[in-house]
């Protein structure tokens, strides 16, 4: 009988694995995918479903503004800072006129500041209605994303009436906001004061806005789906947070009742009664949840702010030509992703020196390499899309 | 669970049944919705008014505007009077496609020579031809609305 | 070429001036309530303390550099890692204005960070030579400063000693300079010729005011 | 006349081929209203108006104009991609659709084919379609498509044991397989399956949801993780085939829950005579019903991850499948 010694070696040779030899696979999450919000690239190791090791990858959108500023007068800059968080325009604007009126020492008249808060919080309401559109997307719910941008719209509808702008307002002036309508004009005049039926429009829009977080809580709270995907997800420690400069309602999320609303006073915001909501463990739910209330809280400060709104004139006496004088300042302002502020050098000409852009979502995404160790892929989503960035404002 | 289906099948009955109230869009290019008046559409310019002094093109952040132009005397009114210098305009472009929206060409023009329009649609299919010229730009000035009124 | 905001070479907007510099003078107060914790911070990390304009910075030696910040971070409370960057002080600038009087040609590193809890913030700062500026790396005390250095490295050609990773962040690895250096030109201004260059003539119904308003004052002499 | 006709039909050939065009524009057909139906009520649950554009009034074409587009569109193939596999995949999933629609009663005596194993059948060609999802991802040559079928590889072997396990409540208490022997039983019964098999409808279409990878359990696809899963891939009428065999499977799917719990097309209080009439009608009544529950859901929930369905597949269905057969084996016994 002939055997085949091949066959009989290879048989005796091979055995059975027991332990289960898998490989690891580099998984590349953007620059174009659907949930990183942009051009934000993840190079994710993942071994199957987990992955242990994420790297993001910045830098798709890097527009130079610091350089950019460099070269500009600070009218000009206002229209390049309103683009950096893009969903909320207005707020970008504000910590940087405050620190060149810092400099200049300028008194802002009440009623442009009244104004400056009300829009920054119609900016912060639109903001976190985004987030309460965009989070359950990437979790698989599509329908809420409607619901919030419904109402995100009624209220980029009044920025839009009084600023001319949705997204991007320009509208915050060196000693108070827009003036006027031409106003070197000596034939027509016109004072860019807020519309009329603006304060009663807004009033109503408040209302409504609170109607569909209520909405958006049955929608989402109550799912089991929601909680069971979030809860215990992506738990940021305070500390950590901290570290990594983590701030706004991330930080929150985790149990930190700081916000700079109550300690900076770049706005009037110690005469409106608000709370600051936190979260419990720093899970994807808290940091959720934590933006549903703030979205109640700054509804709270809008309908005090309509209430008490003074007149008057809606800027300082400036010059023309506005020099800053010299001297460095930071202004940070608590903006609807965190802190944001401007480090400013001014050389005493019409343009700063150096602008410094400390925007949120940098420092809140650079926690992702900690935060996304050992997770699962569609949990790789579901922490990033709570952590609420928009890469104008990483990349800057 | 069941609040959430609840939500959705509420909003689905009250959009059929009363789509004037509770719908939350509009048939676009069979219904369009009305801009408000301050809305940075497009700018338009009063060729008329212009005295191309230069001012919008400078203040520009981005260099986006392009003006040229000459001088030309005008006889005078009365025979023995002082011959008028008039600066005439040129060129007027602005190229939409480096445009920032910002306005502030608008805000500084002392001689109330440039508006804004809310009108929107003007997208092109090739980038060169967002560059509008001042003959452009003037057509605009018919959509310019009436300021709003203020709050008091 | 200087591209867009300067001084202007004509003397009518001295009235504006004298405005601005009168508003600055009544508003700058005199003894300021952060002076006394910034001089606390300077005492306690090693460094002089000063307020300005409402901005508790303090001055530390680049020696003391994390030592300083780590002292800052266990015995002042300030955990929370605002950001980190820095300022090229130069007097020849390639884009926009120089410093009005001359300058000690240095880079000065600035850290902010701050509390969690009552929103103290202290900007830290230090300086450093312009030839192959270095300094220790923050990311054993902070490790948000991470990205922040990497930043800084790619921006101003900062090296940080002791930094994990110090590749770049935003721009492609093969990239040349430093852009945030005053030295780098900008090239989207230098390529493109300023539309405000040209010139009718001084307007008749303006008068001069108008014309202060213009930009840099080489690209349009007759202004 | 019509005796030439009933010839002409007794000729096997003749009628194979009428039932064919029949099942093969059936498909299109179903697949184009369900996809319509998700549309516009999906706008409407979310206060949008939906399409309007296409057909004039209501839009009603932008299906037909959709399939269009996509008969216009390049047919692409991935270099990387496994040309052969990649290209039978879409075919063999619409063709378990296209299958299943053969055992599916419409009225007495209206069905293509009635099986004895009817049941069985269904169930195994239903499985089909899973095959097909994960020879289009693996044959993609792309992460996310390979990662988005073994997720359904995994999700068919979770859910086709429960919604097998579902369906064996209602064969048990009818003592036949055959599709048309299971509705006759209920109508003999006078009460539909529901009644005592709610359990077993309840574990039935939640597997037909994992099955059909919709939302809450669309995890093949889940585009906001994997891009589109499996579909990342495909382009034009290939993609166009997993489109319509989707909507085409929601409807078999439910027409299958509707033989085994919903009586079929038998409605109390209708005379059999009529029966025969409005079989089809009420059959398609009370499938577009469950269509709607589908949508609805989609609609409603997010989806679960991966490890969830699992742990809902194997600690609470299966158990949950198999306390209701033993239970149903009880009452069969007992009664």
């Amino acid at each position: 009988m002939v055997v085949d010694q091949d066959l009989v070696r290879h048989l005796s040779e091979s055995s059975v694995s027991v332990e289960l030899q898998t490989e690891e696979m580099t998984l590349n999450i953007g620059p174009q995918h659907p949930s990183t919000h942009g051009v934000l690239r993840l190079v994710a190791r993942v071994d199957g479903e987990r992955a242990f090791d994420v790297q993001p990858v910045i830098g798709y959108m890097h527009r130079g503004y610091e350089k950019l500023s460099e070269v500009r007068t600070y009218p000009q800059i206002t229209t390049l800072i309103n683009r950096i968080d893009w969903v909320a325009g207005y707020a970008n604007e504000i910590p940087f006129v405050v620190a060149a009126e810092k400099l200049l020492g300028l008194e802002v008249p009440e009623r442009a500041q009244y104004i400056r808060l009300i829009l920054t919080e119609m900016a912060r309401i639109s903001s976190h209605l985004i987030f309460m559109a965009s989070y359950p997307l990437e979790l698989g719910a599509a329908t809420p994303l409607f619901f919030a941008l419904r109402e995100r719209e009624r209220v980029l509808d009044l920025l839009e009436g009084v600023t001319g702008g949705r997204f991007h307002p320009n509208f915050n002036r060196i000693g108070g906001v827009k003036p006027a309508y031409g106003s070197g004009s000596s034939t027509r005049k016109v004072i860019q004061d807020l519309p009329a039926g603006f304060l009663a429009a807004t009033r109503e829009a408040m209302d409504r806005v609170l109607e569909a977080v209520e909405e958006l809580e049955l929608l989402v709270a109550d799912n089991e789906i929601i909680l069971a995907r979030t809860k215990g997800i992506g738990v940021l420690p305070a500390d950590v947070a901290a570290a990594y400069g983590v701030s706004g309602p991330n930080l929150r999320a985790s149990g930190v009742a700081f916000d700079l609303r109550k300690v900076e006073d770049y706005l009037p915001y110690h005469l409106f009664d608000f709370e600051i909501p936190t979260g419990e463990n720093g899970d994807c739910w808290d940091r959720w949840h934590v933006r549903l209330l703030e979205i109640r809280q700054s509804v709270r400060i809008v309908q005090q702010a309509i209430d008490g709104i003074p007149s008057g004139p809606l800027q300082a006496k400036v010059p023309k030509i506005i020099k800053v004088p010299q001297g460095e300042t930071y202004v940070r302002a608590e903006n609807p992703k965190g802190e944001m502020g401007y480090y400013l050098v001014s050389n005493g000409n019409q343009g700063p020196y150096r602008l410094k852009i400390r925007s949120a979502s940098f420092s809140n995404i650079s926690i992702l390499p900690w935060i996304l160790e050992g997770v699962l892929v569609p949990d790789i989503i579901a922490i990033l899309g709570s952590l609420d960035f928009v890469l104008g404002d990483v990349d800057r | 669970m069941a609040k959430g289906l609840w939500v959705t099948i509420y909003t689905m009955v009250r959009t059929i049944f009363r789509p004037g109230k509770y719908l939350a869009t509009v048939n676009y290019p069979l219904v369009k919705e009305t801009p408000v008046p301050r809305a940075r559409g497009v700018i338009a310019l009063d060729q008329e008014a212009c005295t191309v002094c230069m001012l919008c093109a400078r203040n520009c952040p981005d260099w986006c505007i392009y003006i040229e132009g000459h001088k030309e005397e005008k006889p005078p009114d009365k025979p023995g009077g002082r011959v008028k210098v008039r600066n005439t305009l040129d060129r007027f472009d602005i190229d939409y496609a480096l445009c920032m929206y910002c306005g502030i060409c608008v805000e500084v023009c002392p001689f109330d020579a440039l508006f804004w329009s809310p009108e929107y649609e003007y997208s092109e299919v090739k980038m060169g031809a967002m560059l509008h010229d001042m003959d452009r730009l003037q057509d605009w000035l018919e959509t310019v609305p009436p300021d709003p009124e203020l709050e008091k | 070429m200087t591209s867009s905001p300067s001084e202007t070479a004509n003397g009518e907007t001295e009235a504006a001036e004298a405005d601005a510099d009168a508003a600055v003078e009544a508003a700058t107060p005199e003894p300021h309530p952060l002076q006394e914790f910034a001089d606390h911070v300077a005492a306690t990390v090693g460094g002089e303390g000063a307020v300005v304009f409402d901005t508790v910075k303090v001055e530390v030696d680049s020696g003391d550099w994390v030592s300083a910040l780590t002292t800052a971070r266990d015995e002042m409370g300030l955990i929370f890692f605002s950001w980190l960057s820095a300022t090229d002080w130069s007097s020849e600038v390639q884009v926009g204005d120089p410093y009005p009087e001359a300058v000690e040609d240095r880079i000065e590193v600035l850290a902010t960070v701050g509390d969690i809890s009552e929103g103290r913030r202290v900007t830290f700062s230090t300086t450093l030579g312009k030839d192959s500026p270095s300094i220790s790396s923050l990311v054993g005390v902070y490790a948000g400063a991470n990205w922040h250095e990497r930043e800084a490295h790619e921006m101003f050609g900062i090296d940080f000693e002791g930094h994990p990773n110090l590749a770049h962040l935003y721009l492609p690895d093969a990239f040349v300079g430093n852009p945030l250096r005053k030295s780098f030109p900008l090239l989207t201004r230098e390529v493109k010729p300023w539309p405000g260059t040209v010139d009718v003539e001084a307007m008749p119904g303006g008068g001069d005011e108008e014309e202060s308003a213009d930009g840099p004052s080489e690209e349009n002499p007759e202004a | 006349m019509s005796a030439f006709l009933s010839d002409l039909f007794a000729n096997f050939w003749v009628s194979l081929a009428g039932k064919l065009l029949l099942v093969a524009l059936m498909i299109p057909l179903v697949g184009m209203v369900i996809g319509y139906a998700e549309m516009k009520l999906s706008a409407k649950m979310q206060a949008r108006v939906g399409p309007y554009f296409a057909g004039g009034r209501w839009g009603w074409a932008q299906l037909i104009a959709d399939g269009v587009k996509f008969f216009q569109k390049e047919d692409l193939i991935p270099e990387e991609a496994d040309r052969p596999v990649f290209k039978i995949a879409p075919v063999l999933v619409l063709i378990s659709t296209v299958a299943l629609l053969v055992v599916i009663p419409f009225g007495p005596g209206i069905i293509f084919r009635d099986l004895s194993v009817g049941v069985f059948y269904a169930l195994a060609i239903s499985s089909l379609s899973t095959v097909g999802i994960l020879m289009a991802g693996w044959s993609s040559g792309n992460k996310y498509s390979l990662m988005g079928g073994l997720r359904a590889a995994g999700q068919l072997i979770a859910y086709e044991l429960p919604l097998v396990l579902a369906v064996i409540g209602s064969v048990m208490l009818a003592g036949t397989m055959s599709m048309s022997g299971i509705v006759e039983a209920q109508i003999e019964a006078g009460y539909p399956y529901l009644i005592i098999q709610f359990v077993g409808f309840g574990i039935f279409m939640v597997a037909a949801l994992a099955e059909l990878s919709r939302i809450p359990f669309d995890m093949p696809i889940a585009e906001s993780e994997l891009v589109m899963g499996y579909l990342t891939e495909y382009s034009g009428f290939r993609f166009l085939f997993f489109f319509l065999a989707e909507f085409a499977n929601m409807f078999t799917l439910s027409a299958i829950a509707v033989t085994l719990f919903l009586g079929g097309y038998w409605l109390p209080g209708i005379p059999e005579d009529v029966l025969a009439y409005a079989g089809p009608v009420i059959v398609l009544a009370k499938t577009f019903l469950l269509v709607f529950a589908m949508i609805w859901f989609r609609w409603t929930f997010p989806r679960f991850r991966e490890d969830q369905l699992q742990s809902l597949a194997w600690k609470w269905l299966i158990p949950l499948a198999l306390a209701n057969i033993i239970i149903t084996g009880a009452f069969k016994v007992y009664l």
